[in-house]
């Protein structure tokens, strides 16, 4: 168990190194940041400047190594544009902002994704089985934004009973979490039926049904955890879901969060601001799926026991 | 499955398949859908009425031949500069389905020989290609599109490339997973126990065997790649105006939604329902193909 | 002679698939004393599973349907039940073992947890009374040291320790049937050996009945009282196990027993029985075994013999006997 | 003297146990340890025991699918360490056939009966397609298929059909030796004689020599010559078949023997009591000091935790590791 924990770290950080260089790389080939800062009154002198300033006069490899030693630091440089604020600054402001959309909405898609779910495999076939079928396909065929965009035409612009965007009381909520959730519970749902399936289908439900334990154990305990482990090792698609889902929604509401300041910063060139946050979603995604490999050993218990 | 194989049902059934498949809805529907789509995306020049980025601000805004004000010179109405919606969603066809093509030929080609290597090979390639695998699934296909658009700048290439950087790795996974398997097997023992060599393996036994879940995948992948698409034209990321995707075209409309709804619906309702047939056909096919495979 | 405790009469379990109908059981009858073993033998796919299913009426859903007959349970016909009054019998009055001990645990919870639900059901025993019938469950099927295997899993125990296990769960109810269905085909001799040893018993200290089911005649003759031998759906014949033995009389039945090749004398050559199984969804007209029956005659290709009764409780379902 | 084919010398195979941080090698499971055994030509030898007992492992040796820890194999007297990479690939591999457990999974599911039977012949030999199709059909025929049956593919064939295929595959080179690995427990009860019978006919018609893996004492009897009986690695017990079966010595064989017969309800009545060995196989990754059987011995002697018994001759085809003789 130590092991496996201690391999699986080594390993989460490895990944972000590379994902560090690859980052590094791309924004360094995206072209001059000093455009940004050129007027036609430059001079040669003024753009060595500007460039010694950002470090651009160095090697790759030293500026590289500048990143990276900055970052150990928890600094992620400082934005190019405005009042050049720090990076860590400007997402940290934003945070909140997208975990307040993001979190219900994974919430109550897991919630509603677990109880169809379940309710689909157990009713197989049945007319309420093609319903949970259903909700899964068009949930995965129509286009979350434009999901988004038609609930803004139905309930803000038609019947003005939510507004249409940016954040405010519990209203301005509504729309963005339940149409991000619409968009996270597919894929969740049809990995909880399709596994639940496979569970049902086996020989230790047989044998609960044979002790005569009622329906409901037999599913929401015997059948439901041993269910849940596929889901989870598909953790990391879900979450990489969740940061799509994320982007789109902001963009769609008008929602000031990181993907808001993502895309802005994208726009811009800004690319201090672009590399800092794709580097912390990938740390947090890395970080997400350590703990859902130590979840896995927890429901699991031939992993927990494995003298490793 | 479990319950008829433990019973000995499967050696009963499962001999003759019901020569009616075709007469199936949940296939014709779907393969109708994709049929139109590809006749759409193939002969856009000659379907549509206008070229794609004809402007005619006289007739902005027109909304479709069905509603008041609307004319049959622009059955789905047109957009605020006064090109025809039609036109756009028949060009839209072509670009969704090129990409989803050229994406899916790319990833399936590289996701299937890593697969295979890693699950044939088994040990430290394995473990590596595995873990880059899982890392790739892990990563926000998004991100990575969006640092391309930035870097590249947005267009045709940029789209393919940046989903095929990450799409590779469900089929990866995927391949490996049925490869590994396929290794245990009895018959690959023997191929061995022959003296076959690894790469007549591979070629001859493992690869006629993953041929299934490869085509089931793909299909499936259709809806995802359009979608992909979709999502980065719509942020401003993928297909740049005045080229039609259905992803921009939606996004065209979105500051018009009080006036001219039609911009957006269209484009989405054409996204959803090729995405859903892809997804149908998906489905159909692996429950005739193999059924084991429910969770992809 | 002890009273009977399930008579099973013309049951018909038929599977309703896409491809056709499957004919999995057509018609069988038999019954069950009080203390006795019944054995269920036969070739694979041949019914017995199914038989097993439909008395404890878990058959997979919707595919799998009881067409007719009746399962008489101590004077009750459990297929006139509804679902909560059925879930009574389970695991209290009818209990089974399942073929593959490697899958028929849930590999995410104890031994110790697996068990003692089973217990609970049983009257609502009180918590502190539930622990030392757990011990007790383990004790009757000879596990060894009881008391430490409560907090294991099943990854970590041996495929006859497992299947212990699974005996335990199915007698820690003291249910008055046992349905075991191939319990050893997957052991190794000598632990099916001590396995078997250990069922009668189990059988002697509780009296339980027990349906044993089986392709093995050897374990039959083993482990049985009286015996079914099943081919396609049917039992062609029924009789005490010496008499089946010493006497048999159906051409299959006869066919399988020189067969089997057997360890007490070398033959020259064992007797083939030509073809293979016929398939449910398609049966032969006629006799199910013509097709493969060295002594049939033309009567047997057209007309369906019924069962006969030749002796005191040796029944045979063959034209040459009528 | 008789024509030996094969020869296993004090084959010995042990898997390193890993663990910790560093994965270092803290113990061996001794799947196979220190057995020899002789087969003669047109002869069959069958390994006997329980899962764990080795017996696999042994013929995956015999077939280069496993690398031994020491020990020898001799194919007609020549030691197969001497052999060069190409002299397996062209001397010893084609001699070899073999047919597995399961017929449903032995064979890939997306080739023709034609080439499945044909691949022997492709990977190993440089004939032409005429005279591959030639011999394939020749080999069906061998085994009772048709012709007309080369172009299905095996899911339209019985279990028992499916092993003949097999079988055909297995003869494809003409070997000398065919390693038979359960070859009839998979199937149907009603199905099993036809195999035998047919494996005996082909023995018979071309002299071939069987290694049979067997778990099923009556199917061994019934297929054999020689007979070794092999418990954690170890054989305890091993000479003809007609001898082993009648008068068995070591109390393994015996138990194994007593769980095998068949036993009428009257025998029990009469008394006729059957041995029942208490617990388990132990794992080989920690077998008992000296006789490996003695913890679950019904004749245990004190002495027998201490020596460990070699395998000594009793009779003229008759060896037995046991203290006791």
């Amino acid at each position: 168990m130590t092991r496996f924990i201690i391999v699986r770290l080594l390993q989460s950080f490895v990944a972000l190194i590379g994902i560090s260089v690859l980052i590094f790389l791309l924004v360094r080939a995206s072209g001059d940041p000093t455009m940004l800062y050129r007027t036609s009154m430059s001079t040669e002198e003024d753009i060595a400047r500007i460039r010694a300033n950002l470090g651009l006069d160095k090697p790759l490899p030293e500026q590289y190594w500048i990143f990276i030693t900055d970052l150990a630091q928890g600094d992620l440089g400082e934005s190019l544009l405005g009042q050049r604020r720090p990076v860590t600054e400007m997402i940290w402001e934003r945070l909140d902002n997208s975990l307040l959309l993001a979190v219900p909405a994974f919430l109550l898609s897991m919630i509603v994704a677990l109880l169809l779910g379940v309710l689909g495999a157990v009713k197989r076939d049945t007319w309420m089985d093609n319903g949970v079928k259903f909700v899964a396909i068009l949930g995965q065929a129509l286009p979350g934004f434009w999901l988004a965009i038609m609930c803004i035409l139905l309930f803000s612009v038609y019947w003005q009973i939510f507004p249409p965007s940016h954040m405010g009381d519990f209203s301005h909520y509504v729309l963005p979490v339940s149409t991000m959730a619409f968009f996270l519970l597919p894929g969740m749902l049809r990995l909880v039926r399709s596994s639940m399936l496979d569970v049902l289908d086996s020989e230790y439900i047989k044998m609960a049904r044979i002790k005569g334990l009622p329906e409901r154990i037999v599913i929401w305990k015997h059948a439901l955890r041993n269910a849940l482990i596929a889901p989870l090792t598909a953790a990391g698609m879900i979450l990489a879901m969740l940061v799509t889902g994320t982007v789109v929604t902001e963009q769609v509401f008008a929602w000031p969060g990181v993907g808001m300041l993502m895309l802005d910063a994208l726009f811009s060139r800004d690319f201090p601001v672009v590399q800092g946050i794709v580097l912390m979603v990938a740390a947090m995604v890395l970080l997400v799926n350590l703990l859902v490999d130590i979840l896995y050993a927890y429901i699991e218990p031939q992993i927990r026991y494995q003298q490793m | 499955m479990a319950t008829t194989k433990l019973m000995g049902l499967d050696k009963v059934s499962g001999v003759k398949r019901p020569k009616s498949i075709f007469l199936n809805l949940t296939f014709i529907i779907p393969a109708v859908v994709l049929l139109v789509a590809m006749i759409m995306a193939i002969f856009a020049p000659l379907l549509a009425p206008y070229p794609y980025d004809q402007i005619a601000l006289t007739d902005r805004l027109m909304p479709p031949a069905f509603m008041e004000g609307g004319s049959t010179a622009h059955i789905l109405g047109t957009d605020l500069v006064g090109r025809d919606i039609l036109s756009r969603l028949i060009y839209g066809a072509q670009i969704s389905l090129s990409v989803a093509l050229m994406v899916i030929v790319i990833t399936a080609g590289v996701g299937t020989a890593l697969g295979i290597v890693a699950g044939y090979l088994g040990g430290r390639t394995d473990g590596f290609l595995m873990r880059v695998t899982d890392i790739s699934l892990a990563f926000p296909a998004i991100l990575i599109a969006l640092l391309f658009a930035a870097t590249i700048g947005p267009g045709y290439w940029t789209v393919v490339i940046a989903i095929s950087m990450l799409g590779w790795a469900p089929y990866a996974r995927l391949i490996r997973g049925e490869a590994l398997k396929l290794r245990e097997t009895d018959f690959v023992a023997q191929a061995r126990i022959i003296g076959t060599s690894p790469v007549r393996i591979m070629v001859r036994h493992i690869f006629p065997n993953i041929i299934n879940p490869l085509i089931i995948m793909s299909t499936l992948a259709v809806g995802m790649v359009i979608l992909t698409e979709a999502v980065l034209s719509y942020l401003g990321a993928g297909i740049p105006p005045p080229a039609a995707s259905w992803g921009n075209m939606v996004n065209d409309g979105r500051s018009l939604l009080d006036v001219a709804w039609w911009i957006s619906t269209f484009p989405g309702v054409a996204i959803g329902l090729v995405v859903m047939a892809g997804n149908f056909m998906g489905d159909w096919l692996r429950d005739k193909l193999d059924p084991r495979l429910r969770q992809i | 002679m002890s009273k009977v405790l399930l008579e099973v009469e013309d049951l018909h379990t038929f599977f309703f698939t896409r491809r056709g109908v499957v004919k999995a059981v057509d018609g069988i009858s038999f019954y069950v004393r009080e203390g006795e073993t019944f054995g269920l033998v036969g070739e694979s796919a041949c019914g017995k599973t199914v038989t097993a299913l439909s008395i404890l009426r878990l058959l997979p859903e919707p595919a799998g349907r009881i067409v007719a007959g009746k399962v008489v349970f101590d004077g009750t016909n459990l297929l006139e039940l509804d679902k909560k009054e059925m879930r009574a019998y389970r695991g209290r009055e009818i209990s089974m073992i399942l073929q593959d001990p490697m899958t028929s645990l849930n590999p995410v919870y104890s031994i110790g947890d697996q068990i003692a639900e089973a217990v609970r059901m049983r009257h609502d025993l009180p918590d502190n009374m539930v622990e030392p019938e757990v011990i007790s469950a383990l004790r009757l099927l000879k596990i060894p040291s009881p008391e430490t295997i409560l907090g294991e899993y099943p990854f970590q125990m041996s495929g006859g320790m497992r299947q212990r296990v699974v005996g335990a769960i199915a007698m820690s109810c003291r249910p008055r049937l046992l349905i075991a269905d191939e319990p050893t085909t997957a052991l190794d001799a000598t632990i099916q050996a001590q396995y078997l040893a250990l069922f009668k018993d189990v059988q002697k200290k509780t009296n339980i009945s027990i349906i044993f089911i089986t392709h093995d005649f050897g374990v039959v003759a083993n482990m049985c009282h009286r015996v079914g031998v099943m081919y396609a759906g049917k039992i062609v014949e029924t009789a005490t196990t010496s008499e089946l033995f010493k006497a048999p009389k159906h051409p299959y039945t006869v066919a399988m027993m020189d067969s089997v090749p057997r360890l007490d004398h070398k033959d020259k050559r064992l007797y083939s029985i030509k073809g293979q199984p016929p398939s449910l969804m398609n049966l032969p007209p006629g006799c199910r075994f013509y097709p493969r029956c060295s002594v049939a005659t033309d009567v047997c290709r057209k007309r369906e013999p019924h069962q006969v009764e030749i002796s005191d409780g040796h029944s045979v379902s063959c034209w040459r006997v009528q | 003297m008789a024509d030996v084919l094969l020869e296993g010398c004090d084959l010995t195979k042990h898997y390193p146990i890993k663990k910790g941080f560093l994965q270092r090698t803290v113990g061996w499971v001794r799947a196979v340890d220190g057995i020899s055994f002789t087969i003669e030509r047109g002869k069959t030898l069958s390994l006997v025991g329980e899962s764990g007992a080795g017996k696999t492992t042994t013929a995956k040796a015999v077939l280069l699918q496993e690398k031994l820890t020491s020990g020898s194999i001799l194919f007609e007297g020549r030691d197969l360490r001497k052999f060069s990479r190409s002299q397996l690939a062209r001397e010893y591999r084609p001699s070899l056939g073999s047919v597995q457990q399961n017929p449903w999974s032995s064979m890939n599911p997306r080739m023709r009966v034609r080439d499945i039977v044909a691949e022997p012949l492709v990977v190993n030999t440089k004939k032409s397609k005429g005279q591959i199709r030639s011999r394939v059909v020749e080999l069906l025929e061998q085994v009772g298929l048709r012709a007309d049956h080369v172009d299905q593919y095996p899911h339209e064939f019985s279990g028992g059909q499916r092993q003949r295929i097999a079988v055909a595959r297995a003869l494809a080179l003409n070997p000398s030796l065919v390693i038979l690995d359960e070859p009839v427990s998979a199937l149907d009860v009603s199905i099993r004689a036809q195999i035998m019978n047919l494996l005996k006919d082909l023995q018979t018609k071309s002299n071939l020599s069987y290694l049979v893996i067997a778990h099923n004492l009556a199917t061994v009897r019934y297929m054999s010559h020689t007979v070794a009986i092999m418990y954690l690695g170890q054989i305890v017990e091993y000479g003809g078949a007609e001898e082993l079966f009648k008068r068995p010595l070591h109390p393994y064989t015996k138990a194994l023997i007593s769980a095998s017969l068949l036993r009428l309800p009257e025998d029990e009545e009469k008394g006729r009591k059957q041995i029942i060995l208490s617990g388990e196989m132990p794992s080989p990754l920690n077998p008992p000091p000296g006789c490996r059987f003695h913890t679950r011995c019904t004749e245990a002697a004190s002495t027998c935790s201490q020596e460990a018994p070699p395998l000594r001759k009793v009779g003229a085809n008759h060896y037995v590791a046991c203290l006791r003789f």
